[in-house]
């Protein structure tokens, strides 16, 4: 009876990352951090996935920027951004503290130019690990292309890599036909983690104006909408690799997130569920060990890839 | 200013017409301060085709009865579901979010609002009011019926109103109201709410005139908390937020607009 | 003024068909027609896409074959029908006499079994067209794998064109990374319009059992769910192609549809959106003609491709 | 028998406990004739996960008033927002679907329902009372509280009880009631609807006894009118579709039951 009370252990490693939980927030949809301290104590946390860092500011993609779909949302940030330098002086003093693992998300449309920041980040003390983000949809050149094809995803990690001594976590693209396949030339190259997914590439008109609802045409798409396509990517990925995996797409609660966590993700992320809740990780790593209690597992881990597929 | 979360009670629901409605809200807790032209992220439950949140203007607050009022015109599936709320049902709202109107230089405003842009201008004419400040409102619509509850802001100041098709007021568009016919105008500043082409004209108006003008924008908001950058605006010193460093902005920093 | 009472005309041309209006329901969503006779006449439709035919009787997949997702549904049917000889002796007698137009749906595991359905259907006279799917994501052999790279899609539709003189559709996967590429190859083979999109690879779990919701573990996602998605594909698509193309995919109302005209289908099929509403395609014809008469357009083919990107 | 969709006027929705409740709809129009077994599928408005229908066997049918009734257990997400149903709230179902049950040869029939399973053998007990038939009721739950309306049958024939924790009627499940403890049964037909393993058991020991048993199945739906060949069920002859086949089934049919 006894070890009914005692609390499950929630914490997971991702390579070198020891995670308090395994929730964290998805890169772009959580700012930095201090946009939702009012909401929240950021600290509890398992990781926060920083809004995507560039070599050079870029201004993004023209408004309109987003559209609503069944269940989900479009959106065509394109990576806005004031730059890698920018970040060091006047972001990371204000996160430096926090005490729940901060990843910053890098993304270029270069090799050089992601192996410029990811060498600029790696005196950074607090951020112990960044995520390669070769699979964003909003951005002319590079973003995608570098997660659609495995030599290309291979050669980015590889010189990334070479640069980059701490954990790094390539977060792939899943408008792809064989996603386990550039996990696996990923993991080849020295991959200490992959995430996936990032948005789907999607579309939506305005009838009345029979124009293109966003200013890029095409954009990404988030949200439970995209939760059957996310866990059927993570689950041959967590089987092809042995690297841990890091699961996301239209994750809203703890059920969500255990559905990641048994097809084989050892943490998970939250994105767009931040802005409709902006409290909402809170209550899914209180969900968590409510059915760890109610199960009566003693650790997240034990849950972690244990789908019964008879 | 901390924005919270909190569950707000439905405590009445005057519709006003077939389109409009204002929706007055109990809150549970103290509600933290709000400032006029600031806004709240409402959350539309059992909607199928309603996943984000619905940016409102704050109409009316009554800090001493911990209320709030939102007014509310019927655009799509979202703002539809929210017209059948009654008495007794939960709205759950993050506020208060982004910036507020700025207060004068001078001593006397003119506030324009279009249709249900001028939600917001009710708290402002109240706070300009209390400042002691001039204040004359001016309402714009396409007929008498998007004319919404002229007479509450006569305890404020002057109201003036233009309809598309002189169904009341003046005919014609706020811009051409007889407000304007002189050559010096005697405000010393201009605010406005509405639909971007009648802003866009305000603020061409106010220009012209050598005006100083601030318009709220509308843009499409998925967080309404700064997270997100969808809501973004191009200004001269490169995107903002309309979320977080809006919805109000001044017109001479909005750059399309010059 | 008179021109306003004149009613739109709906008609359109995907190859040798003539469709009375764009408007067609999608295979395996409609069973053959009688299904829906209760509830519409569905001499009204465009046309019908039958269940999918094989050359043998299949008895498809173990229960559970569905699961609900966030405004869309798992489903992994996987091709349970009675045969193309069945076919012909017991469905063709109670559909031929239809006013509209009935395709034949058409899949098997190897290029010989698509032949011999195809060169089996050729004579009936009802049947003016056949959409051959290779890209059931629910089978084991076969199914989705000819759909997923442009030589396996090339081959057999060179095969089957080869024994098939009536109008070819080809019905497009979407769990690819380049469509556009896929749907090029198929016309250069002699399709005469592709279809798309089938489903989406998707997968639910049962966390309290700690199982995957289908019998199959991962199954097709269709519904509202997945219009951005579809939308996106249709329109690069019929910008890759010269041959008619007709767009699926989540669409609901005669808004969805006209999305999917504007990006560039000639003709749209209705699928999950039949089993919320059996009356909904009849809706949709309704809804079209309404969005022409309100835009004051004579003719349907005056929106089709019309989107305008500036 | 031809189907229809018809928008029914809740008229009245009974709270028999928190997880139970029976919806008591008026049709706008003439409803067709509705056969014990039947079910419908209802549309749940205004609910953001539940996209496809939900399948309800017909609880109760008045023709002269063109009333019917659903009895139904809150199971999650959709049922929880039916229960929320009030008067004059509409619902809207396709209707009638399935098969029904079969009429038996002998003269004797016993009903189970385990749990809401007891909801289409009201329709049932009626039917072959009308007939002349001979009626014995057994309901089984998990406690008390889920024995739902046991007297109501009692104009029918003889009810008998059942719960797991005994809090009413016999102790145990269904199969271990006392009606079945003699060599030779009276019954030449038994009904079951309810849990897979309590059907199962029936089945087992209908067959044990030589007694032909229907079960209604209760598989997964998407269409329910055939369509979408979800739901099916192995029998002998193959797969069925337990929305236009079933969902009643002989369980002398069923491959998996033997
Ligand atoms: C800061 C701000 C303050 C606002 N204040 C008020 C107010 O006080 N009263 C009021 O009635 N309306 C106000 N609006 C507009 C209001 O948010 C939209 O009318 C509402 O979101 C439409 O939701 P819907 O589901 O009914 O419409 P939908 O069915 O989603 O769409 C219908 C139309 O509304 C527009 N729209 C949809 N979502 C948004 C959005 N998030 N922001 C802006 N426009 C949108 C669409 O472009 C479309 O043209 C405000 C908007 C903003 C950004
Ligand atoms: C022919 C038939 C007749 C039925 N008659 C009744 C009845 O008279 N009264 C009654 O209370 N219930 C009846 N059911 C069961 C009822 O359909 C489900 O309880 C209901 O669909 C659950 O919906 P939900 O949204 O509340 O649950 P969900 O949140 O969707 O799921 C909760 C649980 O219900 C099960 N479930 C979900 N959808 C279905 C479905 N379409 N069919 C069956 N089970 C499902 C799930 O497996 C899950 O375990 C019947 C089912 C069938 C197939
Ligand atoms: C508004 C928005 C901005 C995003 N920006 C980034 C980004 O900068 N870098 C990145 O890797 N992913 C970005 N993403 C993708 C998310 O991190 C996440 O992969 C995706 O949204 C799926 O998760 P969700 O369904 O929980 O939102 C963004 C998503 C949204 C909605
Ligand atoms: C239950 C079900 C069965 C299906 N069976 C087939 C099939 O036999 N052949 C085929 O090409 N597509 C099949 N599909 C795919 C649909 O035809 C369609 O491509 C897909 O569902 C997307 O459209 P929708 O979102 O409108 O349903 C099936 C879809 C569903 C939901
Ligand atoms: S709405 Fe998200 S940043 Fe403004
Ligand atoms: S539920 Fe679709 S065939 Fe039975």
């Amino acid at each position: 009876m006894s070890d009914s009370i005692i609390k499950p252990d929630l914490s997971v490693k991702v390579h070198n990352l020891n995670l308090k939980n395994p929730v964290m927030t998805a890169s772009g949809t959580f700012g930095y951090g201090p946009e939702f301290e009012d909401f929240m104590d950021v600290n509890l946390l398992g990781g926060i996935l920083t809004k995507a860092c560039t070599s050079k500011n870029r201004d993004g993609n023209r408004y309109p920027r987003m559209a609503e779909t069944p269940m989900g949302m479009l959106n065509s940030v394109g990576l806005q951004n004031k730059g890698v330098d920018y970040f060091i002086q006047n972001i990371y003093p204000k996160i430096k503290d926090y005490t729940t693992e901060v990843i910053v998300n890098v993304s270029d449309s270069t090799v050089e130019g992601y192996m410029e920041v990811a060498e600029k980040l790696l005196p950074l003390e607090k951020i112990s690990g960044i995520e390669l983000n070769i699979s964003c949809p909003n951005v002319k050149e590079g973003g995608m292309a570098f997660g659609t094809s495995c030599p290309m995803a291979a050669s980015v990690t590889k010189a990334v890599r070479e640069v980059y001594s701490k954990t790094l976590i390539v977060k792939l693209s899943p408008n792809v036909t064989n996603i386990a396949e550039i996990a696996r030339a990923v993991e080849d190259e020295g991959a200490d983690s992959v995430s996936l997914i990032n948005t789907l590439l999607g579309m939506a008109i305005d009838i009345e104006k029979r124009k293109p609802m966003l200013s890029t045409i095409t954009g990404g798409l988030s949200g439970p909408a995209v939760k059957p396509v996310a866990l059927r990517m993570v689950w041959p990925v967590a089987n092809a690799v042995k690297i841990p995996v890091i699961g996301m797409g239209g994750i809203s609660n703890a059920s969500d997130a255990i559905e990641f966590l048994l097809a084989g993700a050892t943490a998970i992320q939250v994105g767009t569920a931040n802005f409709i809740d902006p409290a909402v990780c809170v209550k899914i790593i209180d969900g968590i060990e409510d059915y760890l209690i109610r199960h009566k597992f003693s650790s997240v881990n034990d849950i972690i890839g244990k789908l019964n597929i008879q | 200013m901390k924005r919270t979360i909190h569950d707000f009670r439905v405590y009445q629901n005057d519709h006003l017409s077939n389109d409009y409605f204002v929706l007055y809200l109990d809150c549970p807790e103290k509600m933290p301060e709000i400032l006029p032209g600031q806004f709240v992220q409402a959350l539309v439950e059992h909607s199928p085709a309603t996943y984000l949140r619905r940016p409102f203007s704050v109409y009316h607050v009554d800090e001493q009865l911990n209320r709030m009022a939102l007014m509310i015109k019927v655009a799509g599936i979202g703002t539809a579901a929210l017209m059948k709320l009654s008495a007794g049902d939960t709205l759950n709202l993050i506020y208060p979010l982004g910036n507020s109107f700025e207060m004068p230089e001078g001593d006397h405003a003119l506030l324009i609002g279009g249709g249900v842009g001028i939600a917001p201008m009710y708290m402002l004419a109240k706070r300009l009011h209390d400042l002691g400040k001039k204040v004359d409102v001016l309402i714009g619509g396409r007929t008498s019926k998007d004319i919404i509850e002229p007479n509450l802001y006569r305890e404020f100041g002057n109201v003036h109103i233009t309809t598309d098709d002189g169904s009341l007021g003046e005919k014609g568009m706020v811009t051409q109201h007889s407000l304007f016919s002189g050559e010096n105008l005697p405000f010393s500043k201009i605010y406005a709410c509405g639909p971007d082409p009648m802003m866009r004209a305000v603020s061409n108006l106010a220009k012209s005139k050598g005006i100083d003008c601030e318009v709220s924008l509308e843009n499409l908001m998925a967080c309404g908390i700064g997270a997100c950058l969808c809501c973004i605006v191009e200004t001269n010193e490169g995107n903002k937020t309309s979320c977080v460093e809006g919805p109000v902005f001044n017109t001479r920093d909005l750059k399309a607009w010059q």
